[in-house]
């Protein structure tokens, strides 16, 4: 019962007010990357950043680093299904070629007039 | 037994397979005889080793202690295992997969014909401009392409004698190509729930050779006379901002096909969920639960705004009400449009029907997906005035609301919609399958 | 009193603890996914309609997604300092950081709402009700779509949790928790806190890129 | 969750070293007998007590499902209409199918023998959170009533696959039957947590992971499906919800939405899903085999190792219920090559069932015969499988009566056999009552025949080529739709057969020793039927619970050293 007997860390005061400098940090990095309007990296950069900020959430203010292999188990694998399920529906989309998408609706005629 | 055709016509046989029509279907055939030959060798192997331990360790006297402690089987044993196992499947897949993309694939000569599904009919509509209902057309021996779209909830067109099958979308194209061997007939199922009526959506598949074929083409285009029947696409991609005022009619169009109307009504005599406006006004009609009632403005108003008081007979309980959901105006431009279609004589289903190539009816018909912008006949599509031309619009989304049907097939004349060049009504029905039809093999 | 009762199928109160502890963490796995369905729903169309997304995003009014994100933020971590006083046997101090973080939970539906209203107006609403005039495209029908049902179920969680911190607050004014005894008060926090990963990952995908 | 407010009792002294830890029938009344009343049971904490709730539940809604089942075959003797229209066909298939997949499968073996047998195994006293699995029984009756009064109040044509847009638009009551799918849905997580918790937390002192029985391992791996997949399809169905009540068109082609994206959404549920119902099943028999054989399982590892194999690679495959669906074909081939792992981590556990047989002590009692079935039927159906993932068989397979076929196989002939094996293997245990051996000998050969007359018939017209969800059919069909028919009802009084033997035994059976069975699993440590809290103080089981070298007195010396 090796995950019954995790090391008893404390996350103190100082380490929370750490945490939450980060946390701000990173937010408004993420915005003011968001002014770049960098065409490619936009997303995967503020998604990246927002990916960190969560593990400081996880870890930090949620204690999960007190808990032990069983608790990291739970989040490590609900993280990895997100990826499956989102990865291989949006693969599917991404690869389709059959007669591809739809026209955009001409100028000055909104598709949603029935 | 020696001759390989000879195995595969008994194998398939045993297996109650369909006739292999296609030139695909033999070779997935083969591959199926495989499976199912592994299928059934492994199975039997499993149970007969059962039924061996079975006999030979069955417990007899006291039961005894374990004899040996150690497992049975070593670990290698457990991994050769897998291993051969995951080198067979994986064997399958890589033969089935290349079939799949052999599938999926049309040969780039292949000829192309429009299939659009609705709830529950099949259309089938060709480049030279006829079309079909029901019954699919092909030249035998060559590769024909369908591209498929469907008008209101996935269907899935299916051809058991060509082991083919694919699922027809709304809101997109999906394609299928297969290639008939020799002339003949095969069924169409629909293969994906699609509703109260899924099990009736069939149709026929006819093969014919490449002479008949071309007089089926030359038939559609040679009947410039005869009348198309009224087809009951509304011009809704038109109705944006008209300048011109429009006629109750037209106004009535429009309403049936935002509320939805024609999801179960047709104006063109093709039954329906509900029942056809073709002919409607001023009939007598039988009521479920016995009587008859007029058609007339009191009833068609009444059905619309509560629909279970008086139904017809023959049909299932289920309009929803529209009390609430149509101004005034709208519904008298609704009983504007049934009236209008008082002399429309229906039109029966299984007959194809096979409309003229006039400049006013470009594309022709709908239930007809809309060609490809490359095609020659879009692009002399002339735009009535005062409507955006169809062919700006590039590619048009398929799908059963955003329908821009090309403009001016039904023009609205004093006395309602007449269906261009045609006298409406009193017409002999429009076209009669090609005489080949019968000649099943 | 029946404060901290040890049930019937533990050892110790450790194990309670502990158990609970971990149930709470596999609900929260569970709850993120009920999430990835919208997600993966949202990379697909976004996957189909990129540059209607762009369009879209850009639309949208950065100032009200920010300041929930550091609403959020600021939450998050009053609550932590909430356990954290817990810890310590400072109730007095864990009640009000419950009682910050409840308001604060409370600013970031108010925000909300006023963004909503704005949608609304605009006429920017899913699905058939859309009729927004400026961005007349499928694409922006499908983010707009999107939005309203992620961030609709986000809120509706900010909902639950606010009434849920409200509860906690009414315990640890009685004097609930002790520095030995509140796995009750860490659970509560876990799930606040997860409601705040969630808008960590809204933010980007909504207003940023 | 919220903290238990209230302990049960007071807590047992657990570390006096002088009790012994295996009760004996002198104890006190069993956990049957411990309390008297209707409200005692209604309101219990006892997992075995709940278990019982569950047993009787599912029994009703397994009848149910039957009775449509019975209706929607006779319906189908003739090519036409022959007793119901075709509304009332449509919406009495999916009806049977919502029934017996979220009303039986689902719940089946998972809440009445994982309750009932999991904590045993484990050597605990109950389950994590007690509160929650009773939480849990009547969420699943309150979704389970509101599913059936949906359906009886105008019901749902849809399919239980909800397939949009023809969900979004069907004239039917949608809204209530996926609200009801949705609570049972949150009845699913909530059991899975708990038994995740539990097997995480209360196993007794000196049990590693390498020494849990099997059935509770395939149970883990069950919950992990349960617990991750569950709410995805909670959102598939809130979302079809939307669309039909409020018309959101979230997968409406007409306002930019794409229908298939439903089915993958949906799939990443159903398909685990088809794992939550075999799984529990494969660990039935996985303790019914070594038990009978008095051998101990060929190997262990390749057992537990394949249950979580399935459990992690049965979300990888959803697309290949997609292949004719317009996925592209890149995905295609990769749901198709994923979906071949799964098949291998089967043979594996199959393979390993029939080498414990080897050089064992076979008996052939009732639950014995149910695992030949089901060795049978499941590697027949399972290859029909492999056929299924092969994608240019699939396209002339999938929507028709092969894939009809091919799913009952593993359904009923994996799950339900499995679930009767279960029924008879643990019915001393749970009530302490021994059944008829020669009327469950006849109940299970004619359970198998019965199935094989069904569906054998089903495969032929599968390879004809008749479509699923058929309510009339070309006449070519007919004669084997007759057979299936005649199967049918076979199988019907079969099952009426078998489980009447039980309910017999209930009543009139003589009682049974503690391990009729001389079986060496922990679950048979305790008196049948056990005391309320399982065993006196926890065991310690560190011993293998396939040891067969040691005499069952050696084995009860074992759990109770300290």
């Amino acid at each position: 019962m090796a995950d019954e007997t995790a090391a008893k860390y404390h996350v103190g005061g100082v380490g929370l007010i750490a945490t939450f400098v980060g946390l701000v940090v990173l937010a408004t990095l993420s915005l003011l990357l968001s002014f770049l309007h960098w065409p490619v990296g936009d997303l995967v950069v503020s998604l990246l950043i927002a990916l960190v900020k969560a593990l400081l959430v996880v870890y930090f203010f949620m204690h999960l680093i007190e808990q032990p292999f069983s608790s990291h188990m739970a989040m490590l694998v609900s993280l990895i299904w997100v990826t499956l399920l989102i990865g291989l529906a949006a693969a599917d989309v991404v690869t389709r070629h059959t007669f591809p998408v739809r026209p955009e609706p001409t100028e000055g005629q909104p598709f949603y007039v029935r | 037994m020696n001759d390989p055709a000879s195995v595969n016509d008994w194998l398939r046989t045993m297996l109650f397979l369909p006739p292999q029509a296609s030139t695909m279907a033999e070779s997935i055939d083969h591959l199926h005889m495989l499976v199912i030959l592994t299928t059934m060798a492994g199975s039997a192997a499993v149970g007969l080793m059962a039924v061996f331990f079975v006999i030979k360790y069955r417990h007899k006297g006291p039961q005894k202690a374990e004899r040996d402690r150690a497992p049975t089987t070593p670990p290698r044993v457990e991994w050769a295992l897998a291993l051969g196992l995951f080198g067979l499947f994986f064997g399958l897949w890589v033969i089935g997969f290349m079939q799949f993309v052999r599938l999926r694939v049309a040969p780039p000569d292949s000829y192309d014909i429009y299939v659009t599904a609705k709830q529950w009919m099949w259309k089938f509509a060709y480049q030279e401009g006829a079309h079909s209902i029901t019954t699919l057309y092909v030249p035998a021996g060559r590769p024909v392409k369908l591209i498929m779209t469907s008008r209101d909830v996935i269907h899935s067109f299916y051809v058991p004698d060509f082991r083919i099958k694919e699922d027809v979308i709304p809101g997109r194209y999906t394609t299928l190509w297969f290639e008939v061997k020799e002339p003949g007939v095969h069924d169409i199922l629909c293969a994906e729930y699609c509703g109260t009526n899924h099990s009736t959506m069939r149709g026929q598949v006819v093969a014919l050779d490449a002479a008949d074929f071309a007089r089926f083409l030359g038939r559609g285009l040679d009947r410039t006379a005869t009348a198309a029947p009224f087809r009951q696409e509304p011009e809704v991609a038109t109705s944006l901002g008209p300048s011109a005022p429009m006629s109750l009619v037209r106004l009535g169009q429009q309403v049936a096909a935002q509320q939805g109307c024609l999801r179960c009504h047709t104006l063109d005599g093709t039954p329906h969920i509900g029942p056809t406006w073709a002919g409607l006004w001023g009939a007598t009609v039988p009521l479920k639960g016995g009587g008859r009632v007029l058609v007339d403005e009191a009833y068609l108003t009444e059905s619309m705004m509560d629909p279970m008081a008086r139904i017809r007979d023959g049909y299932q309980p289920v309009m929803p009400t529209y009390l609430g959901r149509l101004r005034p105006a709208e519904t008298a431009a609704l009983i504007e449009l049934i009236k209008s279609l008082a002399e429309v004589r229906g039109q029966e289903p299984m007959q194809a029907t096979l409309p003229h190539a006039d400049e006013t009816m470009p594309a022709g018909a709908i239930g007809q997906p809309p060609p490809q912008p490359a095609q020659p006949l879009l692009q002399h599509a002339p735009a009535p005035p005062g409507e955006p031309a169809a062919a700006s619009q590039g590619l048009p989304p398929p799908g059963a609301v955003v329908m821009p049907a090309p403009a001016g097939h039904v023009t609205v004349g004093p006395n309602g919609p007449v269906a261009p060049n045609g006298p409406v009504g009193g017409a002999p029905p429009p076209g009669q399958p090609p005489p080949l039809v019968e000649e099943a093999p | 009193m029946k404060r901290h009762a040890l049930g019937e199928q533990y050892g110790d109160f450790a194990q309670q603890d502990e158990t609970l502890q971990f149930g709470m963490w596999v609900f929260l796995a569970s709850e993120v996914l009920l999430f990835a369905g919208l997600f993966a729903l949202y990379g697909s169309y976004r996957a189909m309609y990129g540059a209607d997304f762009a369009d879209a995003i850009k639309h949208n009014t950065l100032a009200y997604g920010t300041v929930n994100m550091y609403v959020l933020l600021c939450s998050s971590f009053t609550v932590a300092l909430a356990v954290w006083a817990t810890r310590r046997g400072r109730n007095g101090l864990c009640v009000a950081m419950l009682v910050t973080t409840a308001l604060l939970g409370v600013a970031f539906i108010v925000i909300k709402l006023f963004e909503y209203a704005e949608h609304f107006r605009e006429r920017a609403l899913p699905g058939p009700y859309y009729h927004m005039a400026e961005l007349p495209t499928y694409g922006a029908n499908r983010f707009f779509t999107m939005y309203w049902l992620m961030t609709g179920l986000h809120a509706l969680h900010v909902t639950g949790g606010v009434c849920l911190l409200v509860w906690l607050t009414w315990r640890a004014a009685h004097r609930f928790y002790t520095p030995e005894h509140h796995v009750g008060l860490e659970m509560g926090t876990l799930y606040w806190h997860l409601i705040d990963i969630i808008w960590i990952f809204l933010w980007p995908i909504m207003y940023l890129a | 969750m919220s903290p238990p407010e209230t302990a049960l009792v007071a807590p047992a002294a657990a570390d006096e070293p002088e009790i012994d830890p295996l009760p004996s029938l002198d104890d006190g009344p069993d956990y049957l007998r411990a309390g008297k009343g209707v409200a005692s049971w209604l309101n219990t904490r006892d997992h075995k007590r709940i278990a019982l709730l569950f047993y009787g539940a599912v029994l009703c809604t397994f009848m149910l499902g039957g009775v449509f089942a019975l209706a929607l075959r006779t319906e189908l003797l003739t090519p036409g209409r022959t007793i119901m229209d075709a509304t009332t066909y449509n919406r009495m298939f999916t009806l049977h199918g919502i029934t017996m997949v979220w009303l039986f499968l689902i719940p089946s073996i998972p809440n009445v023998f994982g309750n009932f047998i999991l904590p045993i195994q484990l050597g605990a006293r109950d389950l994590a959170f007690p509160k929650l699995n009773l939480i849990s029984f009547y969420v699943f009756v309150i979704g389970a009533l509101v599913i059936l009064g949906g359906m009886f109040a105008g019901g749902a044509d849809t399919g239980w696959t909800f397939y949009t847009p023809y969900a979004d638009s069907s004239p039917t009551r949608v809204v209530p039957v996926v609200t009801g799918v949705f609570i049972v849905g949150i009845s699913t997580i909530f059991t899975g947590l708990n038994f995740i918790v539990t097997v995480h937390k209360l196993r007794a002192p000196g049990m590693r992971w390498s020494s849990i029985p099997l059935f509770t391992w395939a149970i883990y791996g069950v919950s992990i499906i349960m617990v991750v997949a569950t709410p995805v399809l909670g959102m598939a169905l809130a979302l079809v919800g939307l669309d039909h009540g409020l018309g959101l068109g979230i997968f409406d082609p007409a306002v930019g939405g794409d229908p298939v994206l439903f089915q993958h959404i949906f799939w990443f549920y159903s398909h685990p899903a088809v794992y939550i119902m075999i799984l529990p099943a494969m660990g039935v028999i996985s303790e019914v085999v070594p038990t009978f054989a008095h051998r101990r399982p060929a190997s262990y590892t390749a057992i537990a190792v394949s249950t979580i194999g399935i459990a992690v690679v049965g979300f990888l495959t959803w697309g290949h219920h997609m292949f004719s669906a317009g996925i592209s074909e890149l995905d295609a081939g990769f749901f198709g090559v994923l979906s071949m792992f799964v098949a291998v981590f089967s043979a594996i556990k199959v393979f390993t069932w029939t080498l414990t047989l080897r050089r064992g002590q076979v008996k052939l009692n009732a639950p014995m015969l149910y695992f030949f079935a089901f060795l049978f039927l499941f590697v027949f159906g399972g290859m029909t499988g492999v056929a299924l993932a092969t994608q240019s068989l699939d396209l002339h397979w999938t929507d028709t009566y092969f894939v009809v076929a091919h799913f009952h196989f593993i359904m009923v002939g994996g799950s339900v056999t499995a679930f009767l094996a279960g029924a008879h293997y643990w019915f001393p245990k749970m009530f302490g009552k021994i059944y008829n051996e020669r009327f469950a000998t006849v109940g299970a050969i004619a359970v198998f025949i019965g199935f094989c007359l069904t569906f054998v018939p089903q495969f032929l017209l599968g390879n004809m080529g008749m479509p699923r969800r058929y309510y009339s059919y070309p006449e070519r069909f007919q004669w084997l739709h007759v057979l299936s028919t005649g199967g049918a009802f076979l199988l019907g009084g079969a099952l009426l057969l078998a489980l009447g033997n039980l309910l017999w035994a209930l009543k009139w059976g003589p009682h049974a020793p503690a391990n009729p069975w001389d079986s060496r699993s922990y679950e048979w440590l305790t008196t049948s039927p056990p005391p309320p809290h399982n065993f006196r103080v926890t065991p310690t089981l560190g011993y293998d619970p396939y040891d067969y070298s040691l005499t069952e007195e050696e084995a009860r010396e074992k759990a109770r050293a300290r």
